[in-house]
């Protein structure tokens, strides 16, 4: 899960990082008065979840709390990269001295949270890493241990030469990491982590993403959460426990496990075809997932034909052949569906569908080309 | 012979009586696997199915039953206390079959679990079975088959597809491996390569990946170096949208994007072979066994 | 530093730890007060640093608040093993089903904190490791990872077959185990953990030590310090950063490093005296230090000799030798003193008595032997 | 030959710049030990007296010097972190003078240290010195001569005046450690008196005890079956109070209440002699060295 540049700004200050003072706004209005409050020059922020937003004209500098109503009035309500802008962050804008970067993130192959650190910030890090990797250092921390006051402090040498802005550089990475543990992040980020002309270091933008694995047991996270920037279809869909993502195609799949539900969309393509979504159902299923799932897919109007491949091990395709009948019978199908499922509790499933209808086959590339041929407008093999 | 698991296998099941823990207990019995005892704390001293012993800590379950291997089917909010349980019991193989354990977690788990001595299958892994011998785990008995193709894979259903296609095509297994998809887990390929390599049965290797991170690059470059035996690999995901799991900050530290392309690659230039689709290995597996 | 069982109380209890509610008073009409407004039957308990409370009269059961005014009249002002009572906990009696005991302490051997718990509380632990030892469960904690949830949950199956009570005393253990760290302990311990008839797990005694190292970085656990429960030559001694402790004899000692102080106070003895204190005033010394220890032991008028034993290190000789005469030169010494020393900047140290009129040997086993014969009204040899 | 130091140390000092670290550096180096650099976070590029380049981490001080030999002068509030700081950075050998490090500090640090594969000596110790080639810490260069009795000990001051009277006795040292006395410490007696043993050049052993804990019973445990070299022990605090700081509760676990006579009865169980008084082992030491 995605936070906001203000909400993640909002944490990190509980975690006593210096960040410049700011508020949220919906309306020009409102921004004029934070501005105003602020008594100073301000930036004018578009809180999406979008890279890009300064190139995209969604982020601006005000001389006063006039210029902040005026700008705001552009910025609220234009679409960054197909996300509407619903709110800005009118916060101090600060002189800038210079510019660097600080993100922690979880990486596979050591297996543990790494610190990257660059005097190069300001940038996107994927381009300091292209260009000039030597001008990043990467830091693994011992997730026994965590993160020493002596290995901030190397962090905070390899930015500065000034002592006390290394000092301070490294106070603020152990914040940093105290918040990233605490909040379960699988990213954490400052850039630029600012050192002003006066001397002082402090956070001016600051990314988390959140282990979606981790909300069960951090309420106050999840509640973070911005429904009004995602997709209607995927709130839905991650509300009913599934795991979806909308794509251009016309063959609508519901599948079980990540990885075949990608080898089946592999697979759609290859046949020719073009499939409209990655839908996993997950392991452990229950009929109400599938009714979900059926409910996700046949909303979007371009889906022409529905394709099931379900290979029953944890999921039990008893689970899924009932969860077809009730969706079906509830809201009748309006495009043809195709049906492979083969695994735990086979027998079972062919006969629940068998009962009511439906046929189904155990050969996944005979369900691929034939709901490929079916979206296709051709008829079923 | 088989790796990780044989006919003196024996089991504790952690979380014996939930719905999915119970269910597949039920399953890995019929098939044969030695379930020798199950968890469940509050439940010591009653029995599972009237046969299984079951106790309130795996320490327990060692100690009255010699245990050996450990499988968890714990909410994924205890899975990581639960690993490390049976690890910390003395059992020599964990598989974690719990999908959706906090990452943070795992990097705890993993050198926890290390320490001890112990492997660790999973988390969010199908688990392994040794056709006709033991099975652990989730993957469904009745489409594998004895033979002398090791299987491994990071995908769950996407394994059961290929050792499917493998067995209706007449090809057994030695043993095959779900080591699942987080982005920490306990084995990966290479462990998995290693010890097929070293398998006297095992005559040739399936390897299932798919996109992220670059596992499959260091087990290609291990076949390349350190393999005598035949592999073909597999990626999934060529059409499959960016992860969106990690973005790209995770690629910086690879040094690489994980793409499918890559990994595919990486295999060719290992001289594995590459299935297209998950019923290509049929062919594929059936050259290298001539 | 100890803690009284009221303040690891307030501590635990703020842990989570469930802890009958009490309230500290320091008249009788306090405790007849708090007692009604408990409004149950309580128990007043003496509040001091000595075991053996129970068995002195100190803790007592009392049915209603008239009964705890009568009892609490006896019990403030007593004294137990030398320490007068000041203060009672006036706490809720609660109906004991079983004792257990469960208590965190830091090991030498393993270099780990420990858990010990036990079915067999409310007695000290002391007796039962000598009694029956295979009732005592001991848990080093990995400090790396801290007390994992499954291992608290073995502890909890070892106290209790019941698995309610099993998890409720794992609870706490966990919650124990938070307070200990965060509290800078060496020794934690609730005992007797209580199930009550109705099958609820409490804490009904509590005790903290603190790591006196830790004082520093714990400022609030640092003011929970009483004083009013310590002999004042050594609360004097502490705020002088002396580690002083009042013995029988009359031989006053001052000497640097525990290691030789005690091996003095032994050469003492071998040479047939008694030593009047353990006077440690330690590393990095300042003449300040030499200054506040003279003070410190020519209080105590059972004193006949001083005996100053310093072998100079990293304490510098010639700052001893400098406090010795601005001591002396502000109060006059009314008894003999020997003064030994040798080590760092020795020959500057001697240069200094010598040219204030003292003499100093460097010849440990001479000046004992010295100081001795003047403790005994001898003459100095 | 010696133990743990000798000419080839070269040393950095942390804390270069305080107080006790610049008096004892500037001592050390008079002495002849190879100061190679000083860490003070924010005084790097500096130099030490003129001479002693000063480094901002130990990192950049092991780099640039080879250093291999830590000794840390920093206020106990920082001085887990240093001592984490040294063994993290690579040197061989960390030895913490400092004094009031909190206990539940040291049960982090001592695996630390440990994994790192560097020796931790202290803390609160006056460290180590091999009479005329190196000097590690605070102990007393003009009281040692060389010679051949290795010296180990729980104490400071009493180490110094054991070994003052050795040497004004014409007794000369191999190596004498301080191994500091708090609760937890890196190296301890059997460390000791086992590189004592391996040591060519060391005939015998003096080694100075306290009352408190069990590591001098052990320790009589391995002059007992794995020594062949002669051990003289003392054990101060036959009189003292019984130690205030850990209670009873510590002396349960390690089934010993660590008194003085419990410590005594195990020298001389172990064949070892035993001095009353300090300077007992002058004598005592002749005998053995005969």
């Amino acid at each position: 899960m995605n936070l906001h540049e203000y909400q993640a700004k909002d944490i990190l200050r509980t975690y006593g990082i210096p960040i410049p003072p700011g508020e949220i706004a919906t309306s020009p209005a409102q921004v004029e008065a934070i501005a105003a409050k602020i008594g100073a020059a301000v930036m004018v922020k578009a809180q999406v979840h979008a890279g890009g937003r300064g190139k995209a004209g969604g982020v601006k500098f005000c001389k006063d709390a006039a210029t902040a109503r005026e700008k705001a009035t552009a910025i609220l309500g234009m679409k960054i990269k197909e996300l509407t802008v619903e709110k800005v962050l009118v916060t101090k804008a600060e002189d800038i001295g210079t510019e660097a970067y600080v993100g922690i993130i979880v990486d596979r192959k050591t297996k543990k949270a790494v610190f990257m650190v660059s005097a190069a910030g300001g940038i996107d890090i994927e381009e300091v890493a292209a260009t000039t990797p030597e001008k990043i250092l990467y830091h693994p921390v011992d997730p026994r241990y965590g993160l020493q006051p002596f290995e901030a402090q190397q962090m905070g040498f390899f930015l500065y030469g000034d002592a006390k802005q290394a000092r301070a550089a490294a106070k603020i990475m152990l914040q940093l990491w105290t918040a990233f543990v605490a909040t379960g992040c699988s990213l954490a980020e400052i850039n630029p982590l600012v050192v002003t002309p006066a001397g002082e270091v402090i956070a001016v933008d600051a990314k988390m993403v959140i282990d979606d694995n981790e909300l069960d047991r951090l309420p106050a996270v999840a509640a973070l959460r911005d429904e009004s920037s995602e997709a209607p279809s995927e709130v839905d869909a991650r509300k009913a426990n599934l795991t979806f993502i909308k794509l251009d195609g016309n063959v609508g799949c519901v599948v079980n496990g990540a990885g075949l539900a990608m080898a089946t969309m592999d697979l759609v393509k290859y046949y020719g075809g073009e499939p409209a979504n990655f839908l996993d159902i997950g392991g452990s299923s229950n009929p109400e997932k599938v009714v979900n799932a059926l409910r996700i897919i046949t909303a979007d109007p371009s889906v022409k034909a529905i394709l099931f491949n379900i290979f029953g091990g944890i999921t039990r395709t008893d689970d899924v052949a009932n969860g077809i009948v009730t969706a079906t019978k509830a809201n009748p199908l309006k495009v043809p569906i195709v049906i492979r499922l083969t695994g735990t509790n086979e027998e079972l499933a062919m006969k629940i569908l068998k009962d009511n209808g439906f046929s189904a086959s155990s050969d996944m590339d005979e369900a691929v080309q034939q709901a490929v041929a079916l979206a296709k407008g051709g008829k079923a093999a | 012979m088989s790796v990780f698991i044989d006919r003196n296998t024996k089991l504790v099941v952690q979380g014996i009586t939930g719905r999915d823990g119970s269910f597949h207990t039920k399953q890995m019995i019929e098939y044969g696997t030695q379930v020798v005892a199950g968890v469940t704390p509050g439940k010591g001293g009653q029995k599972f199915e009237g046969t299984v012993p079951i106790f309130n800590t795996v320490a327990d379950a060692v100690k009255a039953t010699g245990a050996n291997t450990s499988v968890i089917y714990v909410p994924p909010q205890f899975a990581a206390d639960a690993m490390m349980e049976a690890a910390a019991a003395g059992v020599k193989l964990v598989v974690c079959i719990t999908e959706g354990v906090p990452v943070l977690d795992m990097t705890r788990v993993y050198p926890y679990v290390k320490e001890t001595g112990a492997r660790l299958v999973g988390p969010n892994c199908p688990g392994l079975i040794t056709p006709g011998e033991s099975k652990v785990g989730i993957i469904p008995g009745r489409i594998c088959t004895p033979g002398n193709v090791g299987v491994v894979s990071r995908s769950g259903t996407l394994t059961y597809e290929v050792v499917y296609q493998l067995t209706r095509a007449g090809i057994g297994q030695t043993t095959c491996v779900g080591i699942g998809g987080d982005p920490i887990n306990g084995t990966n390929f290479i462990d998995a390569l290693e010890a097929f390599e070293r398998d006297p049965k095992t005559r040739a290797v399936a390897m299932m990946g798919e996109i992220g991170g670059t596992d499959e690059q260091e087990a290609a470059d291990f076949v390349k170096h350190h393999m005598k035996k035949p592999v073909v690999g597999f990626i999934a995901g060529q059409t499959a949208p960016p992860g969106r799991r990690m973005g790209h900050a995770g690629a910086i530290i690879s040094g690489s994007a994980g793409t499918a392309a890559e990994k595919i690659d990486a295999f060719k230039s290992a001289g594995m072979g590459v299935a297209q689709r998950p019923k290509d290995f049929v062919q594929l597996i059936q050259e290298r066994l001539k």
